[in-house]
Order: structure tokens, then C-alpha cells, then sequence
């Protein structure tokens, strides 16, 4: 007995997103009566599974102190690619396999960049964000297209009743979980972030840990863009559109900190869910689209303020690290 | 020092070379300004999809048979880029006409009046602008007609079989979303058979639209039918109502009364696989043709008359498929 | 057995030569100083044997001791990451797939802490531990990879007289264990301790290269510095009767509390006490930086709790013990260092800055603190060695009046010919009336300036001696909880 | 009051003179104690010029005075949004709220105008609200422990969600004619909004280089610590920089209502990529303490140019944003690279 609330008082401490979760769940359960429905809570897990996947992507390269603000387009390319693989009528292995190398090359693309040049994340990021988007203009030529039905079946098919989504979803948050928790590849990431400094001068591979936390980025975003258009049925040239503001969004909701090194998956994931419940929740209530932005926006700031404190301690311990 | 600077130079001259690459093959493309006698037309869209593609071959289409020249821009819906877009072609590519598709009919005024300064004849087409006086024509669809329209096929359905109805809705910033769904609201007004149980804005997003229609048919179950203000949301609605286990062809009782506004490719392709009822088709040849047409007569001196034009949607359902789809831009090339 | 051979390096930068055709050898079993003022070229050295750096000419051989670790001066330690994952860091890889084995990592990590006689676990979040604890992390970081040689970057910079004691002998240990040892340290006393031999390092260049018995005190300043350095510490007046600074019952709210004392103008007051004792909190707390507890009163006036400008304006001046990150700008010019306290000074109204005026206050601060800036005072502030960069940060307290100039650690890893000078300017500003509280580790220097010794222990004065009775021993004695 | 520095009669003058390196004319442009501040400021500008270059090589009327007209009067929107941007990104924060403010301001005074059909009155309430806004970020920033990224992404969306909500969406309008006039038209053929963005550059380049408050602006960007101990009020001059750069924000929104004959909320979030990317391109450090508004102003023109080449090249707008993104990404590289090399040596 004991043990079990310690390990609550524990857990509350390092996610205090769940609390907020849960209440929000329970808050809008009371609200709505066909909020807490089984087949709602399916809708949310669905909802938020591109965005989780995504998330747990972009809380690698937060974690090393980066910043990915090409999210949204890799979303958008890898979708391109993807229809475009489809008129030739590829099977779906191959279609996939496609755009997981997709998202990897972009993802090095980023990479790359990011850490054979000194050019900020924030900036290589902001022009590829701009290269991709256009490349996958090229390839769409902006129009609309639709998915083969093989391609969309991930959208809408089940595993024992779990939607394919969610499980892929489930499947990259575990696999983050792991990968952050029990890899050297985790380690270092968490190394890099803290004081990349350090971690030069410990002769760790610096720039092939940012490499690969960026392209572990791109892989995921184009996971998540396959989920998103097998979902959606179609390639549209707005897709991903400002989703990195929203992905972001998630992983500094989750508690991650935009200074690096510290920060985690399962934070992310309930940043995430706490995101695409809100939303779902106005939904039901009927308000105004524009009154999710602020009620966003709301929940951000709070959430922050919050982490705060640990926040500023975090800057302060840094800073002699930035100088090397 | 002499090693770094020497890089300095290699990347930019790479930088140029790029530019220079980039840039090189499509101006090939957009061809030779030297045949001075020519005329040149600036066309200027808010954006790139589907139905601007159907119009941009239209426009296309009509130039060519005119004999006349295009350069293209596209706006990426930045209003301050078009604003920019149009003041480089009327002053520095010095075109002789423009064709525009607003991003926002109140915010083009200013190119309006850039080009009335200028004697560079301003036609809008697709989306209307606020300022009337100062255009030289305008060819627009009519969207409360489309809207209308749309619920006309509303209210025949509800006769046989009451619909509760979910309302799609476009961007609220964007006038023909709105006009689209005040005609609608507006010819349902008081039928007894078809009510509005939920109206979801979708910001004229395919993921805000799936995640809404998803919401709504969670939160109301009773819902037997759905009006999609844009054919490019249709694959959003269907993927949904598949999701919720409720998409079934047209005849069959679960199935889900839908119609949609445009008549794209996707629309007719639904309207053939009969998984749509009915989708209300934008006339997009006749922007082409009377946005050229338009052209000609200002440039010879005279004024259009009248000067703006609506043209209402036509009215393709499972009844008239067979014999309109071919009027219909969509069904081209399917 | 000769484990460190260093043939011929050079090392320029920009032209700059760093390094300059340095041989030297360091054998299995024998600690070797490496000595020289700021800038003479040790931090090169170190970084080309630590493998940071490629040398221009010459090469560096390990023998048979086959790789060298190194314990850096700054701690290079991952603040987010546990202890054990700070040690190990560069021995994660347990398994194939890369995966870790966090019950294996706490054991080995277990054992090198015990070798290195820390006494806390290797669960700990580094970001939580002191800076005497992390250090220990560090050697065991080092050690972790069994290594035949080791250099040591002044290791004990930053610790107080325990901690240095027992890193001295852990160093002690490994020489008996036969690791080849490399020791840089401004700790004189320290070389002499444990170094058989002493290379000396001047401008680049290998000076001396000597066995520790042929060397005493002076002669190696004069090795380091090139020119003979006057002896002891400048004279001081006897302070005034008027007091500057009253503290009573001061506390920070978390580590010091009750701590009271007086200084008069133109007195110097030592505080001595070991690292941790509560030395900079107090001067934190008295400067507005941290909460603070109890009543201060500057001239008489009572000041403002916790507010830095009011400190300043009352006439506080505060020298940190962190110059780098808290003293001077290093990526902006020092000119706007040295102004940045009197910029009120030099404004026209509206906040219009007179560039004029601004030069001249620069000018004549950059003199009175004898700063020796070879190319003026547009050049940026990292571009200074240690000693100038504490001249800076001095200077530009002095544009206002100050009553009282705190220092915590002024000298603190500077060269000898800068310290002197900073030990004239104390005395000088001193004489001129100014209120001086001197915090500092090295106790020589304290006994050498103060006229009366303020010991803390434990977050609280565990006594106040007076120039006559203020020995080596009785300070001591108080810091570690001795009576008096 | 030099004559208040203590210990000049006090203090000695050292008995060692300083060693002195004599200078070499013609060295004086690499030593960065000699080469006056501007030049260093202006890095990009062989880039700028290559860039002008290379356009008109590819396509006629580059180098026209109406074109550099064009360029010049469609950039001032950006240029004027961008000196608040530089400020804040002198301090090392950065405004992700800048377009929104934009919005905000311009839908204000817009709706100001219309109503009371005042432009002196509409550009006042713009103002003011746009600094309002700036002042409640940057207090917020600067007293509460939140990193800027993440507190004006939160503005971001309440500020762009709010103007929306209250402007129902709608673009507002129609303004006065001789209000648009102001981004036509103006003394010389050059537009107004041209005009005054020249002179708020000039003015925040000289606040910035001139003034007490710019010198706090750089010192808190270059080390915040310092800055503290040293007296300086941190968090208000943190706030400080946000109120500014809300009110340049408002005023670029004004502008842009000007050139688009009306306002709507969400006319400035397009605007975001292309203030922060010129004043980075500018040279203008994201860690704070180094940079200028010259810098910026080259940084604004050189995104300028290259929008305004591939219009007239008639690019496809996909095209463009490959070429953009690339661009930016290799002008900044190159700065980078400068900035390495000069670090290194």
C-alpha cells in the first residue's frame, strides 16, 4: 500500500500533466454526457496520434537543445511523396518503406545542417521548413489527391479493436520510452543537451547524436503524415500547415525544456493528449474555433509558468556550459 | 584567415549558382519579353489547388485562342504578397492586363487602385472585391446562390425522409465560405424537414474538418446527412463517416446524405461511385473565357458592360448525372 | 617507464603563437607541475595531450601507458544526468544493440567512488551536488577508464582546505600507484607538496624544467613571471572611526543566518572559512542578490532588502567570485564593461549616452587599475587574460564612490603580477577611505591585507581576530569548529 | 563626471608600461579595435549586392528606380516590424507574436478609422494597443521564470485568437483614400511608409547605439548576470524591449493596413518568417548581445530582392519557397562562417 502511493507521489512529481489531464477528462465527462463514451475517448486517441507521433519526434531534438521548425512540412513532403508513390500503384510495404526514407532524408537533411554548420536549429530549420514545403509543391503541383484505399487502410483499421493509429502511435511512444531510457543513443542525447561542451570534450560523437535526433524527427514526422493522410483519405497542400507551432506546443507542454537536457516522452505523449482533449472538448461545447487558440495559448503559458521555476535554475546551471 | 574567406566565396557563388539554376529553367518557360508587340496578362492567384488549377487552364486556354501572353504568380494566401505580387507586374514587368483572384476582396483595394493609376485593366474573378468602381470587370460564382442551391437538394431529400443535417463551414474569414453557408442556412429557413443539429468550422483545413465531423457524429448520433461547403473536404467527411462505421452508397438505409460545392475531380468521381448525392459545380470555363473576353474590350478602349457578373453553380445529382457531368469541369479529365 | 612524452609542440592561433617548441617528459609513478601565469600556455599543453587540440609541430607519446585522462578545471559534467551516468558516459556502450544497463553502471560507478573516497551515491543528479562533490565525480570520470596518466587542470580551484586535502592525496595514491601525473595549479604550496619536478611555462615557451628540490617560493614566481616580484603585501593605514557597514543577525533564509559584524572606512575586512562555510552567501545576501534576513545599514542608512540598485546606490561595490559569467562582458567591448556601473555618469538627459565622456571615465578607470590591454579598449572582454579581466571588473566599480567594495575571491586563478597589483589596489582604495570586505580561500592573502579576520563556520561567524592574534592556526581552528 | 573616478590620485599609475604593437595601415579593416562598428555591421552586403547582381543578370527592370521603389515600399512593412524584432532579439529573447501583434494593431486602428474616420486617431489606438500587448508579453517574460519561445507562442495564439474573435473574422474596412495614398505615394515618387521606415531607422539605430537604454539592451542580451550585478534593471528592460517591439509590430500593422486598404486579424502571421530571417540574415545574433538595426535593414533588403526577383522571374510559388528556404539558410551559413573564422583566429 504504501509502496503504491509513494510510486503515485512519485509520478504526480514527474508528470504533473496527469493530473491536469485527468481532471480535464473528468471536468468535460460531467460537462457532456457523450464526452465520456468509450467511442469518443477512441475519436481522441485517434485524434491525437499524429500529433503524438510527431511530438515524440520533436522531443529528441528538443532534448539536445535544438528546435524543429520544419515539422509541418515534412509532414506535407512525405505526404507528396506518398501520393505520388500511389499513382504508380506501388504496394503498400513499398509505399512505406518510401516514406519512412523520406522522412530519414529529411530528417538528415535538418541534421546535417544543424550540426556540421553554426548556423542556429531555429534558422536551418525555418529554411528548410520553406525547402520542403516546396519540394512537395513540386510534386503535388498543389493539387488535391486522393489515396488508394490500401494506403488509407491504416486510417481506419483496428488491431483486437485498437485503431491502427493509436497503436502506431502507442508503439513510437514505447519505443521513444525506451530508446530515451535505456540507450546509450538516449544517454548522450540527454549528455548533448545538458552541456554539449562536456560532451565534446568527453569525446562523445556530439554531432552524430544530433544527427540522429533529428533524423529520428523527420522518420516519425513522416509516420506521422502517413497516419495523418491515411486518416484524411487525401494529399492536400495544407497539410501540416503550422503544425510545428502545435507539436511544439505539446512537447513544452509535456514539461521538455527548450534548453535541452531534460524532459520526457510520457510528458510529451500526456502534452499531447491534454492538447487534442481541450480541443475536442470545445468541440463539444460549440464555441468559436478562434476560442481554442486562446484557450491554447492559456493552457501553454500556464503550463510553463509552472514548469518554470525548474526552468530558471536549469538556465542559470547552463550557463557557464555555453561558454566553452 | 585566407583559408575561411576563400570558403565565404565558394558558398556564395554556390548561393548564386543556385539561384542562377533555379532560376534559369523556368524562365525559359515563362518566355522571351522581346517580342515587344505582344500582350502580356499578369494573373495573380490567392493559391494553388484543385479548383485554381481548373482555373488557371481555363485562363490558359483562353489566352492562347486570344493570342496573348500570361505570367503567373501565386500569393501562398499572404494578402501583403499579392499587394507586392501585382505592384511588380504592372510596374516592373509592365503587363497590359491583369487577371486576380483576391485573397481578400477588401485588402486588394490598394492594387486596385495601383492599377486604375497605371490604365491596367483589373479583372477579378472567383472571389469578388470590395471595390467596385474601380475595376475594370468581374466574374464570380455566386456563392448564397451555391449555398442555395445546395440546400435545394436538402429539402428534396428531406421530403422523402427528415434529415438532421451536419453544416460543414469554410473559413470565417473568407467571404464565399460564408455566403456559402448563409444561402444555406438562409433556403433552409423554416422547412420543417431538415434541421441544422450541428454546424463545425473547419477553417477550410481537410485535418479540422475530419477531427469536427468525427466530434459531431460522436456528440450526435442522429445525424443522416452533411453539407460540405468544398469538394477538397469530401475525402476528410467520407474518411470519418467510415471511421464511425457509417459510410454507405447512395440507396442504401445508413447511408449518409451528402452534398458538396465545387464539382471537382473528386466530387465526380464520388458522384460516379455514388457515395455522393449531389455536389453544386463552379462554371470555371466561363471565368476564363469572359476574364479574356473582358480583356479585349478593355483594351480596345471600351468599357465592359456589365462590369461584374455572377454565375450561379450547376446542379449535378444522381438524377442528372448522366447528362450534365459533361458541362462539369471536374469530369474532364475522369 | 615513461608514460608522458611531449616533443617539440607548437600551437598557434591566428597567428597568435600559444605554444612554442615545449618538450617535456612525465614517468609512471611521479607528479610533474605544470606552472606559469594566465596565458603562458598551460591550457594548451593540456589540450593538446588531452586530444582536444592537433598541435602545429612535435607530437605527444603515452609509452606504454597506451591513453591519458583528464581532469578538467571547470567541471565538464552533465548537470541532468545521475553521477554514475557522468562517470561512465564514455563506457555506456554495455551490450551490442546499445542498450544501458543501469544496475551495471551503479556498481562500477559505486567502486570508483569509493577509490576516490566521495561519500554519496551514484544515483544523484549531478545538477544537485556541490562543487567540491563534483569534482570528485570528475576524477572518478577520469579514472573510470583505468588510465596510466593523468592530468590534472587545476583541480582544486573552486574547494575549500578539505576538499583540497583529499584530492592531494588521491593524487598522492595514484603517483604510488605508479600513474604518470601531469598537475597544473596556481596553488603554489600544492606544487611544492606534491611535485618532484616543476616545469615552468612563460609566454608559450618551456622556462624551466626542474626537480622541485632545486626551486623555492621565489624563484619560481620569478621563473613565471620573468622579473623579480616584491615581496609581501603592500602597506595599509589604520582604518577610521566612522563605520560603513553594520550587519547584524544576517541570514540568507536557506545556509547562513546570525551573522553580525562591523567594518569601518578605509578598514580591510578579511572573511575567511572554508568553502561551503557561507562566505559568498553572505556576501550575496549583503549585495541584494539573495533574501535576505536581518538588518544592514550602509553609512548608517538601513538598506533596501534584496534589491541590487539600492545596494549600489548606497555605495556598495561587489567584485563576484564568478568573473567570467558575472564580472564582465566577454563578447562586448570592455569599454562598455568598464562604464556599464557609471553609465549614469556620462548621460545627457533622455538617456543620451556622451560617447566622449564615456572614453574619458574608461580611460582614466583602465589607469587607476594599471589594466594592461595591449590593444584598447574596443578589443572584447574574453580576449583578456584573467588577471586583466579582474582589473575590468574592479575598474568599473570604482567610477561611482564606492563606501564598501566586496570581494569574493578576487585572485582566484590569476598570476602573480596581477594579484600584486590588486593587492595594491585594495590597499590604496583602502587608504582613501573605502570600507573593504575580503573574501578569499587562499588564507595568506587574507592574514597579508586584512586588519581584522571574520571566520565563518556553518553559515555562521564563528569569530572575528584582529591582526595581532589572526594566525594560520587560529583561523583554522575557528573555521573547522574549533573554539578560540 | 570623470573627475568622480576614485583612486586617480589614489592609485598609481603602474610602473610597467603596457607593451605596445604598432598597427599597420593598411591592417586597420581586419582589427576589429580599429574598423569603425558600422562596417562590421554591414557583413552582408557584398552578399546583397551579389544577390542584385545575379538578378539582373536573369531578368530586366532589377536595377530600375521603380523597381527599387517596389522593393523598398514592399519591404517596409517587414522592415518596420523587424526593428522591434531586433531589439528583442538583442536582449537573446525572441517574439513568435510579432505577425499577431500586427494583426492586432492594424484591426484596431482599422477599425478606429472606420469608425471615427480619424486616421490620427486610429493610428494612436493602434499604437497603443500594440504596445499594450508588447508590455503585458514582455512583463510576463521578464518577471515570470518562462523562457520567451514558449511565452509568445502562448501570445501567438491568444493575441491572433482574440483579434479574430473580436474582429468576427472579417477584414475591416474601407479606410480613407489618402490613408492608402500613405503606401503609394510620397515626396519624390517614394511612398511614405518608405520614408518613415528610413527615419525609425534612423532613430533606432541611434537609440540603440546612442542612448543608455540601447546600451542596456545589448548588456543584458551579452550576459544577463553581468547586467544584474551591475545595477541594471533587468526585467524592465526586458519588458521595455517587448513593449517596443509590440509597438513597432502596431505600426508596421498600420502600414500594412495603409497597403492593403484594410485589416484583418490574421494579415501578419505570413509576415513572422520573413522579419525574424532578416534580422538573423542581418547578422544579428539569437543569443543576444551582438547585432544591429543596420544589420537588419540589409537583412530586410535582401529578402526583399530575392521575393522580388523571383516574381519578376515569374517563378512558381513552390519554386520560391525552395529558393527562399535555401537562400536564408546559405546566407546564414556564410555568415556563420565568417563569424567562425574570426572567432578562430
Amino acid at each position: 500500500m504504501r509502496s503504491a502511493s509513494q510510486w503515485c507521489a512519485r509520478a504526480l512529481r514527474r508528470q504533473p500533466l496527469l493530473p491536469v489531464w485527468l481532471v480535464l477528462v473528468l471536468a468535460l465527462s460531467g460537462l457532456y454526457g457523450e464526452f465520456g463514451t468509450v467511442a469518443n475517448f477512441r475519436n481522441i486517441a485517434i485524434q491525437a496520434s499524429p500529433l503524438i507521433i510527431a511530438a515524440v519526434g520533436a522531443t529528441f531534438v528538443i532534448m539536445t537543445a535544438g528546435i524543429d521548425l520544419s515539422v509541418g512540412s515534412m509532414l506535407f513532403l512525405a505526404a507528396a511523396i506518398e501520393s505520388s508513390w500511389a499513382l504508380a500503384s506501388a504496394p503498400a510495404g513499398v509505399v512505406f518503406a518510401a516514406i519512412a526514407a523520406t522522412g530519414l532524408l529529411m530528417g538528415l537533411v535538418n541534421g546535417v545542417a544543424v550540426a556540421l554548420t553554426r548556423v542556429p536549429a531555429l534558422i536551418v530549420t525555418l529554411a528548410s521548413m520553406q525547402v520542403f514545403r516546396g519540394a512537395g509543391g513540386h510534386i503535388t503541383g498543389q493539387q488535391n489527391i486522393d489515396l488508394p484505399a490500401h494506403l488509407r487502410g491504416i486510417g481506419t483499421s483496428s488491431l483486437l479493436g485498437v485503431p491502427a493509429p493509436v497503436l502506431l502511435a502507442a508503439a513510437t511512444a514505447l519505443g521513444g520510452v525506451l530508446v530515451f531510457g535505456r540507450t546509450v543513443f538516449g544517454r548522450y542525447l540527454q549528455a548533448v543537451g545538458s552541456n554539449r561542451a562536456a560532451a565534446l570534450n568527453a569525446g562523445l560523437p556530439v554531432r552524430a547524436v544530433t544527427i540522429g535526433a533529428y533524423a529520428l524527427a523527420g522518420v516519425l514526422a513522416a509516420l506521422a503524415s502517413l497516419t495523418q493522410t491515411a486518416r484524411l483519405g487525401a494529399v492536400q497542400p495544407s497539410i501540416g500547415d503550422g503544425y510545428e507551432l502545435t507539436v511544439i506546443t505539446a512537447v513544452v507542454l509535456g514539461g521538455t525544456s527548450l534548453f535541452g537536457g531534460r524532459g520526457s516522452i510520457t510528458g510529451t505523449v500526456l502534452g499531447a493528449l491534454v492538447l487534442t482533449t481541450a480541443q475536442t472538448g470545445l468541440v463539444f461545447s460549440g464555441a468559436s474555433p478562434y476560442v481554442f487558440d486562446i484557450v491554447r495559448g492559456g493552457i501553454l503559458l500556464v503550463a510553463v509558468i509552472a514548469a518554470g521555476t525548474r526552468w530558471r535554475t536549469l538556465a542559470q546551471a547552463l550557463r557557464p556550459a555555453a561558454v566553452s | 584567415m585566407h583559408a575561411p574567406t576563400f570558403i565565404r566565396w565558394t558558398a556564395a557563388l554556390a548561393a548564386s549558382a543556385l539561384v542562377l539554376t533555379g532560376c534559369g529553367s523556368s524562365q525559359k518557360a515563362s518566355g522571351s519579353d522581346g517580342s515587344a508587340k505582344k500582350i502580356t496578362i499578369g494573373v495573380s492567384f490567392d493559391l494553388l489547388n484543385a479548383i485554381r488549377q481548373a482555373e488557371k487552364s481555363a485562363i490558359e486556354k483562353a489566352t492562347t485562342e486570344a493570342g496573348y501572353e500570361v505570367v503567373f504568380t501565386v500569393a501562398d494566401k499572404d494578402p501583403q504578397k499579392q499587394s507586392s505580387q501585382i505592384q511588380d507586374l504592372i510596374q516592373t514587368r509592365k503587363v497590359d492586363a491583369l487577371i486576380v483572384i483576391a485573397q481578400d476582396g477588401q485588402q486588394i483595394a490598394s492594387s486596385v487602385s495601383l492599377a486604375k493609376a497605371r490604365n491596367v485593366p483589373f479583372i477579378a474573378i472567383d472571389r469578388a472585391v470590395a471595390d467596385q468602381q474601380n475595376i475594370t470587370f468581374q466574374i464570380t460564382g455566386d456563392p448564397v446562390a451555391d449555398g442555395k442551391l445546395s440546400a435545394a437538394e436538402f429539402v428534396d431529400a428531406g421530403k422523402t425522409k427528415p434529415l438532421k443535417v451536419l453544416e460543414l463551414v469554410g473559413a470565417l474569414t473568407d467571404q464565399n465560405a460564408i455566403g456559402r453557408r448563409d444561402g444555406f442556412n438562409e433556403a433552409l429557413k423554416g422547412d420543417p424537414n431538415v434541421t441544422v443539429v450541428s454546424q463545425v468550422p473547419t477553417n477550410w483545413d481537410p485535418a479540422q474538418a475530419l477531427d469536427g465531423t468525427s466530434n459531431a457524429l460522436q456528440k450526435n448520433p442522429d445525424i443522416n446527412a452533411i453539407f460540405v461547403p468544398s469538394d477538397f473536404l469530401l475525402p476528410s467527411v467520407q474518411s470519418a463517416l467510415k471511421a464511425a462505421g457509417r459510410l454507405a452508397p447512395v440507396g442504401d438505409p445508413g447511408h449518409v446524405f451528402l452534398v458538396t460545392i465545387d464539382g471537382d475531380q473528386n466530387g465526380c468521381k464520388a458522384m460516379r461511385d455514388k457515395t455522393l448525392d449531389a455536389d453544386i459545380a463552379t462554371p470555371v470555363d466561363d471565368f476564363g473565357k469572359q476574364a479574356i473576353s473582358g480583356i479585349t474590350t478593355a483594351l480596345g478602349g471600351k468599357s465592359v458592360s456589365p462590369n461584374s457578373v455572377q454565375t450561379k453553380g450547376l446542379s449535378l445529382d444522381q438524377a442528372n448525372f448522366a447528362t450534365t457531368s459533361s458541362q462539369v469541369w471536374g469530369c474532364d479529365g475522369a | 617507464m615513461t608514460a608522458i612524452t611531449v616533443t617539440g609542440l607548437s600551437k598557434s592561433f591566428g597567428g597568435v603563437v600559444a605554444v612554442d617548441g615545449v618538450s617535456f617528459t612525465v614517468r609512471g609513478g611521479e607528479v610533474v607541475a605544470l606552472a606559469g601565469e594566465n596565458g603562458a600556455g598551460k591550457s594548451t599543453i593540456k589540450n593538446i595531450i588531452g586530444g582536444i587540440l592537433r598541435p602545429d609541430s612535435g607530437h605527444v607519446d603515452f609509452g606504454d601507458a597506451g591513453n591519458v585522462a583528464t581532469v578538467h578545471q571547470e567541471t565538464s559534467l552533465f548537470p541532468d544526468l545521475t553521477v554514475a551516468e557522468n562517470i561512465l558516459i564514455g563506457h555506456l556502450r554495455s551490450s551490442r544493440v546499445g542498450t544501458v544497463r543501469p544496475a551495471a553502471l551503479r556498481r562500477t560507478a559505486s567502486v570508483l567512488l569509493r577509490r576516490v573516497g566521495a561519500g554519496f551515491g551514484p544515483d544523484a543528479v549531478v545538477r544537485e551536488l556541490s562543487a567540491g562533490r563534483r569534482q570528485l565525480v570528475e576524477i572518478a570520470k577520469a579514472l573510470a577508464t583505468e588510465p596510466r596518466a593523468i592530468v590534472f587542470d587545476e583541480p582544486t580551484a573552486s574547494l575549500n582546505l578539505d576538499e583540497r586535502e583529499m584530492i592531494m592525496r588521491i593524487v598522492e595514491q595514484l603517483r604510488d600507484d605508479g600513474v604518470a601525473v601531469l598537475y597544473i595549479t596556481h596553488y603554489l604550496e600544492e606544487i611544492f607538496r606534491l611535485s618532484r619536478r616543476i616545469v615552468v611555462m612563460r609566454d608559450g615557451r618551456l622556462v624551466a624544467d626542474r626537480p622541485a628540490g632545486e626551486l623555492d617560493r621565489s624563484t619560481l614566481e620569478a621563473l613565471m613571471v620573468g622579473r623579480e616580484l616584491a615581496q609581501g603585501y603592500p602597506e595599509t593605514t589604520k582604518p577610521r572611526q566612522e563605520i560603513a557597514l553594520s550587519v547584524r543577525d544576517l541570514g540568507d533564509g536557506a545556509r547562513v543566518e546570525g551573522v553580525s559584524f562591523d567594518v569601518a572606512e578605509g578598514e580591510i575586512f578579511g572573511l575567511a572559512g572554508l568553502m561551503g562555510s557561507g562566505r559568498t552567501e553572505v556576501a550575496r545576501a549583503i549585495f541584494g542578490l539573495a533574501g535576505k534576513i536581518g538588518r544592514i545599514e550602509v553609512a548608517g542608512q538601513p538598506l533596501r532588502r534584496g534589491d541590487v540598485r539600492a545596494s549600489i546606490a548606497a555605495g556598495i561595490a561587489f567584485v563576484t567570485e564568478d568573473r567570467r559569467n558575472e564580472g564582465l562582458f566577454l563578447e562586448r567591448p570592455i569599454r562598455e564593461s568598464l562604464s556599464i556601473v557609471g553609465l549614469g555618469s556620462v548621460c545627457r538627459p533622455l538617456g543620451w549616452l556622451d560617447h566622449a565622456a564615456e572614453s574619458r571615465l574608461t580611460k582614466d578607470l583602465a589607469t587607476a587599475v594599471a589594466l594592461t590591454a595591449r590593444s584598447g579598449q574596443e578589443v572584447d572582454g574574453g580576449s583578456l587574460s584573467g588577471g586583466n579581466q579582474q582589473k575590468v571588473v574592479l575598474a568599473k566599480w570604482l567610477s561611482g564612490q564606492p563606501r564598501l567594495i566586496i570581494l569574493d575571491e578576487p585572485t582566484r586563478g590569476i598570476d602573480v603580477g596581477a594579484k600584486a597589483e590588486i593587492y595594491r589596489l585594495l590597499a590604496d582604495l583602502a587608504r582613501a577611505g573605502t570600507a573593504v570586505l575580503l573574501i578569499s580561500s587562499e588564507m595568506e592573502e587574507v592574514l597579508g591585507l586584512a586588519h581584522r579576520v571574520g571566520v565563518m563556520h556553518d553559515g555562521r561567524l564563528a569569530g572575528i581576530l584582529d591582526r595581532r592574534r589572526a594566525t594560520q592556526e587560529a583561523v583554522i581552528r575557528l573555521a573547522t569548529g574549533g573554539i578560540r | 563626471m570623470p573627475e568622480s573616478v576614485r583612486g586617480e590620485g589614489a592609485v598609481k599609475a603602474p610602473s610597467a608600461a603596457p607593451p605596445t604593437r604598432s598597427i599597420k595601415p593598411a591592417s586597420w579593416l581586419r582589427d576589429t579595435a580599429r574598423r569603425p562598428g558600422w562596417l562590421g555591421d554591414l557583413s552582408m552586403l557584398p552578399a546583397l549586392v551579389v544577390l542584385i547582381a545575379v538578378l539582373s543578370v536573369l531578368t530586366e527592370g532589377v536595377l530600375t528606380p521603380s523597381n527599387i521603389i517596389n522593393v523598398c515600399s514592399q519591404s517596409a512593412v517587414v522592415a518596420i516590424a523587424a526593428i522591434g524584432a531586433t531589439f528583442v532579439i538583442l536582449t537573446g529573447g525572441i517574439d513568435l507574436s510579432t505577425g499577431s501583434v500586427i494583426g492586432a494593431g492594424g484591426v484596431t486602428a482599422a477599425w478606429v478609422i472606420t469608425s471615427t474616420g480619424s486616421v490620427l486617431a486610429g493610428a494612436a489606438a493602434g499604437i497603443l494597443a500594440g504596445t499594450a500587448i508588447g508590455l503585458v508579453v514582455g512583463t510576463v517574460a521578464a518577471k515570470l521564470p518562462v523562457v520567451p519561445f514558449a511565452v509568445t507562442l502562448a501570445a501567438l495564439y491568444v493575441v491572433s485568437g482574440a483579434t479574430t474573435l473580436l474582429s468576427h473574422g472579417k477584414t475591416i474596412a474601407p479606410v480613407p483614400a489618402g490613408f492608402i495614398e500613405f503606401s503609394i505615394d510620397g515626396p519624390g515618387g517614394v511612398p511614405y511608409s518608405v520614408w518613415l521606415a528610413v527615419v525609425l531607422y534612423a532613430v533606432a539605430q541611434t537609440v540603440l547605439t546612442r542612448t543608455a537604454w540601447g546600451r542596456r539592451v545589448l548588456h543584458v542580451g551579452a550576459n544577463v548576470e553581468v547586467a544584474r550585478i551591475s545595477g541594471v534593471h533587468v526585467a524592465r528592460t526586458k519588458a521595455s524591449v517587448y513593449a517596443v517591439a509590440g509597438l513597432f509590430s502596431a505600426i508596421a500593422g498600420i502600414v500594412l493596413t495603409s497597403g492593403l486598404a484594410g485589416a484583418s486579424a490574421s494579415m501578419g502571421g505570413p509576415l513572422l518568417l520573413n522579419i525574424v530571417g532578416a534580422v538573423v540574415l542581418g547578422g544579428t545574433s539569437l543569443f543576444g548581445g551582438r547585432g544591429s538595426l543596420l544589420r537588419t535593414a540589409v537583412g530586410v533588403l535582401f529578402l526583399g530582392f530575392v521575393s522580388n526577383g523571383m516574381s519578376l522571374l515569374g517563378l512558381a510559388s513552390f519554386d520560391q519557397q525552395i529558393i527562399t528556404g535555401a537562400v536564408i539558410f546559405i546566407a546564414a551559413s556564410v555568415d556563420g562562417i565568417g563569424r567562425w573564422s574570426r572567432r578562430r583566429s
